[in-house]
């Protein structure tokens, strides 16, 4: 287990940046400031936080429609992420792309994707670059446990073994995939299970214990930066919020949303393990989470007093190469 | 046509409920269908009223519309709901190499009831992924009918059609449109014929030519126009294949000028096919060219100026038919 | 093992049947009578034979562009097979099909199918009617080891597996696709081993013993209609002719084919059984080889003498209900 | 143009050769490349030039393409062979809804050269799965360029300006014509800018606008209708997206009559893009209806009498431009 304590503190700092930043984007959905439908990862911090601790810069990611936590978890720019919430001109897309369509390629953040498993062909694709210019990056891909069920995950872990890619499959199972239940939808029930069915190592980690995600993570890294091909790691977390803001979510049980909160949140349980391990107490909590506070309300002053796209901007950017 | 009003999803449903009470080998698979009725509580009372035959599935378009074509050349008539129509990319296989040419293919032997049901269209500021308008592409591929229709009342009558013909058909519905009200009859018989336009406004000076959500349009531009002393003629066109061109011939002749508007990006879109007849078929009756009114040729974005700006507008339209108005 | 002689007798008549139909397109391919291109299924016998000795008339099979033994094993019938690869008007197809696309409805094949893995999809919807229609039919796939790992795989395996559709998947491993080796093409060895990813019951077979595929097969028929769900079969076997006929084949040595033929041809190791159990000998065997050619020849006249289908009839077959 | 005569696979080869040589981020991928140089022998030479840098996939459609787009994104600039362009189908989602929208999406933060290689067309009795006409689905989708070359020299020139795009550039090459010859240059600076359409014969009394293997049936229709006084000036697009409208209304001024051909089916067509655009851009310099010639609007059939039958032909083409001329 990791003991730099400065690490252990920055997680535990970015977890709660993600946290706020989608409890903030709940708000300003709900208030009308947000167009679109947004879907938020309120209760997974422990696998987009983990996972990503694990990785460098220009290493790469493919993330999803519930995005936002790999975006802030990879290092994305807040202003940014908000300005392209909202819209805005100085968004990460210049308001073209929105909740569902972020991207920050000067981090390595293939962009998040509308389509379920649209990820897995692009990000088979970086693993091959990689190869191919015999770098020591490795591609990164969430997906859902719904996704897990659609033909390109198949196709990709395929080719991901048979070249050996650097490449790390990660499903986040968070029980649900919009009104369906993962139990109903999979198979089977631990979907690392199928990793076998590639050569390739499949684990099942507790993905709200965000070290036990970074274990996980890091061995994975280590064999892909060694040459010796992908991993499959399913973070075995739950969907606090509904599938998208405002989903009546008439598929399950309060009850059964408590019971993942409180003692099974992952931000609780590492507050738990760095009080327990001396690096955090009542005021260093708060001073974190009045900086994250103050860094979310700067970023939101800025997307506020940014202005909107030009309509005639809608149509730029769609060549390279115009004509 | 009755009086009663209600809105394009539940004419929806009550036609569902009606062809799915009349004939048991229908039933309706795809994702997220049970717990909410379908994600736009489109099939409302249908899960209660027929249990076991509204089908939750995984994510699988490829399978979801494969379950269709198997089940139907099978005996059965499946309703594929697509979710999005923008997902029929994940099944074009399916859609356009196995659906649309089995029957053909194999000589005639057997028959292909299926209703694939795309929920299209753009405005929610859902961007590049969710707003498309792809019918465009099935009017390119032989062996499927296409359906895009505006009004409540068209919806009940041509899904009803739909369900009740024995090719693959593909049915787009406006998303935005579901909650929009409108007369529907009772009548359990009532039912629009595939390959049927309307002509929902008489008018002597231009034609509008539309389908689904392109009718609106046309209706309030119409209005606007009469203000200025020019009578639109709107044709909805509600089938793209069978095409009422017939219908289009008689308005034409009568206007002797046309306008296309459809949400689809203007390049390649159906109004392209529709120009071409109309200046081959009516070339003598033209006294201007055919305008064609659509989407401006780039993904949907998702910010509320971009999106406005590249969707087509009441404005757009008004332009379009006074260009060939006053030509 | 099934010791009804007559049945074991008509297994054999049935493989003679196979081979010498490819034996004779390939013939008339060369000769030009044959348009287009077809792909032979000699030394696959143990496979289509095998399995579809285990089902019924009203059960359906769905197959692929090497498919003429799976059309001939479920009853076929010769004359309008032959006719349909000549491209004639009393083809299966009226001539518009051709060998990638022959289909008889009326004996539950839902076609041949020119895109590798396009049955799976469609088989998955054929399981899915019968359990809405409460028989006790099952519904039967091919795919090679190529289409296998294609996406539809994974798509129809996990649908058929949550649903328990009657459906059994029949990979034939015969080694290669196309000019692609499946050591080369496919993240794991034995194939059946991607079954327990989805909780279905996967077996290796020896394809090219045809009592084995049988036993194998009749095991996955008695579970389906049992209502016990689907089952993988691999029935490991060897493409003896190219992938199509005039395949120059640079890809593999005249040496590896050869040690598929001989003893290891699934025609001549069912006739060193069926002898050795004193159901077969030579006079027995040379009857039957020439009752075969007989129907064959019968066959070859009815299409010769068929007429072509008249130009205009391509625009007929289009839809059921035509505008 | 210089004399050397060579087929249309050995340009594309040669091409290849040239463009692989100064650019090692280009590579070829796509089912069974290196046994034969290509299903059609299309990359001669190329696995032994460049060994590793043309790599056999399993046969993963889907993931194919999304190794040419992940790839394209990361530094490379990949050329994705398609095997035949039917199967286009099984990489709708990658093509469509990733390919050509990640760039705008993302707001121009990226650029994605990839060039996919589609070998199309019918004729070789290779039925309704092995045969098709696509491009007019990518001319719908805004975002992918489309080239559809018909001669040696052209599929040259081309396929260089694709692979030095920076953009999703689809590329359709007939299966028929592979083996055809034709002059092509040997320079290897030798470059057909996309967007350039080339009059490849003068004309005053028709124009006939076509592209692939509609400009071998159009040379030769051109030539039958000398024999009646007809002078037809053929207009070989080559890249319908960016299109050359200008050489198209030149030459349009100067005949007044104009016929599409090409062998994707009539319907929703390219044939009705570019119609629609003719009538209104140049309605007053019309004096005949704009012809359409392509494939009848079924699937292509197996047989020969039924396949000769759908396919346009010389006669077709004559027939058309009979029809416009004296009219
Ligand atoms: C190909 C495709 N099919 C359907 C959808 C609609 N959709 C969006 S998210 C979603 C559920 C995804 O569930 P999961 O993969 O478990 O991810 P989660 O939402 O739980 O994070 C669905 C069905 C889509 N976006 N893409
Ligand atoms: C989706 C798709 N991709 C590619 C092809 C071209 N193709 C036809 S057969 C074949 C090889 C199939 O190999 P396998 O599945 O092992 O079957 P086999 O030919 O060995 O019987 C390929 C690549 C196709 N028909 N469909
Ligand atoms: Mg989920
Ligand atoms: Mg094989």
């Amino acid at each position: 287990m990791p003991e730099d304590s400065n690490l252990l503190l920055s997680m535990y700092k970015t977890m709660v940046k993600v946290r706020q930043f989608e409890s903030m984007a709940g708000e300003y959905f709900a208030a009308g400031d947000i167009p679109g439908f947004i879907h938020l990862s309120i209760g997974q911090e422990g696998s987009s936080v983990g996972i990503c601790s694990a990785l460098r810069d220009d290493d790469y990611v493919a993330t999803t429609h519930r995005g936002h936590g790999h975006m802030i978890a990879k290092g994305a720019d807040l202003n940014k992420m908000v300005a392209e919430l909202f819209g805005k001109a100085t968004g990460y897309c210049k308001g073209k792309g929105g909740s569902m369509h972020i991207a920050d390629f000067s981090i390595g953040i293939l962009g998040a994707n509308g389509v379920v498993a649209g990820g897995l062909p692009i990000i088979t694709g970086a693993g091959l670059s990689i190869k191919y210019r015999k770098t020591d990056q490795v591609a990164v891909v969430f997906f859902g446990d719904g996704a897990s069920n659609r033909g390109p995950v198949h196709e990709a872990m395929n080719m991901c073994a048979i070249w050996n890619l650097p490449v790390l499959f990660v499903v986040e199972n968070n029980q649900w995939a919009s009104t369906t239940p993962q139990t109903y939808s999979c198979s089977v029930g631990d979907l690392c299970t199928r990793a076998a069915g590639y050569g390739i190592p499949g684990v099942a980690v507790d993905g709200n214990d965000v070290l036990a995600v970074r274990e996980a993570a890091l061995e994975a890294v280590a064999r892909a930066r060694a040459g010796e091909g992908p991993t499959f790691i399913e973070n075995k977390t739950y969907r606090i919020r509904g599938h998208f803001e405002g989903d009546p979510q008439k598929y399950r049980k309060e009850a059964e949303v408590k019971a993942w909160q409180d003692e099974k949140d992952p931000i609780n349980r590492y507050t738990k393990l760095l009080t327990q391990k001396k690096l955090l107490n009542k005021t260093k909590i708060q001073t974190i989470w009045d900086e994250v506070k103050a860094e979310l309300d700067a970023a939101l002053d800025f997307a506020k007093s940014s202005p909107f796209p030009k309509p005639e901007d809608a149509l730029n950017d769609l060549f390279s190469n115009p004509y | 046509m009755s009086e009663r009003k209600i809105s394009a999803s539940a004419a929806l449903a009550e036609a569902l409920h009606d062809e799915m009470s009349q004939d048991e080998s229908i039933y309706i698979l795809g994702e997220d269908l049970t717990a909410h009725a379908g994600i736009f509580g489109q099939f409302k009372g249908l899960p209660e009223a027929f249990p076991g035959r509204i089908l939750d599935t995984p994510i699988s378009e490829m399978c979801i519309v494969g379950c269709g074509v198997g089940s139907a050349l099978t005996g059965m008539r499946p309703i594929v709901d697509l979710h999005f129509s923008d997902f029929v990319t994940c099944a074009m296989d399916e859609l356009c190499n196995q659906a649309a040419k089995i029957r053909y293919m194999f000589g005639g032997q057997v028959k292909l009831p299926m209703v694939v049901w795309c929920p299209d269209g753009a405005g929610l500021r859902a961007a590049a992924q969710h707003s498309q308008s792809l019918e465009s592409w099935f009017v390119h591929t032989p062996g499927v009918k296409v359906v895009v229709p505006s009004e409540p009342a068209d919806v009940k009558g041509l899904i009803k059609s739909a369900i009740r013909d024995d090719d693959p058909v593909m049915f787009f519905q406006h998303k935005r449109l579901f909650a929009k009200e409108g007369p529907v009859p009772e009548d359990k018989d009532f039912i629009i014929p595939l390959g049927q336009a309307a002509v929902k406004r008489e008018g002597s000076d231009v034609s509008l030519l539309t389908y689904g959500s392109g009718y609106y349009l046309c209706a309030q531009a119409a209005e606007e126009l009469a203000k200025d002393g020019i009578e639109a003629e709107v044709v909805d066109l509600r089938t793209l294949k069978p095409l009422d061109m017939d219908t289009v011939a008689q308005s034409i002749k009568k206007t002797y000028r046309a306008v296309i508007v459809h949400e689809a990006c203007v390049t390649g879109g159906f109004g392209a096919e529709l120009a071409a007849r109309i200046q081959s078929e009516l070339f003598d009756y033209l006294d201007a060219p055919v305008g064609r009114v659509g989407t401006k040729d780039v993904p949907i974005p998702f910010s509320p100026p971009l999106e406005d700006f590249v969707l087509p507008s009441v404005a757009d339209v008004i332009e379009a038919a006074k260009a060939v108005a006053y030509r």
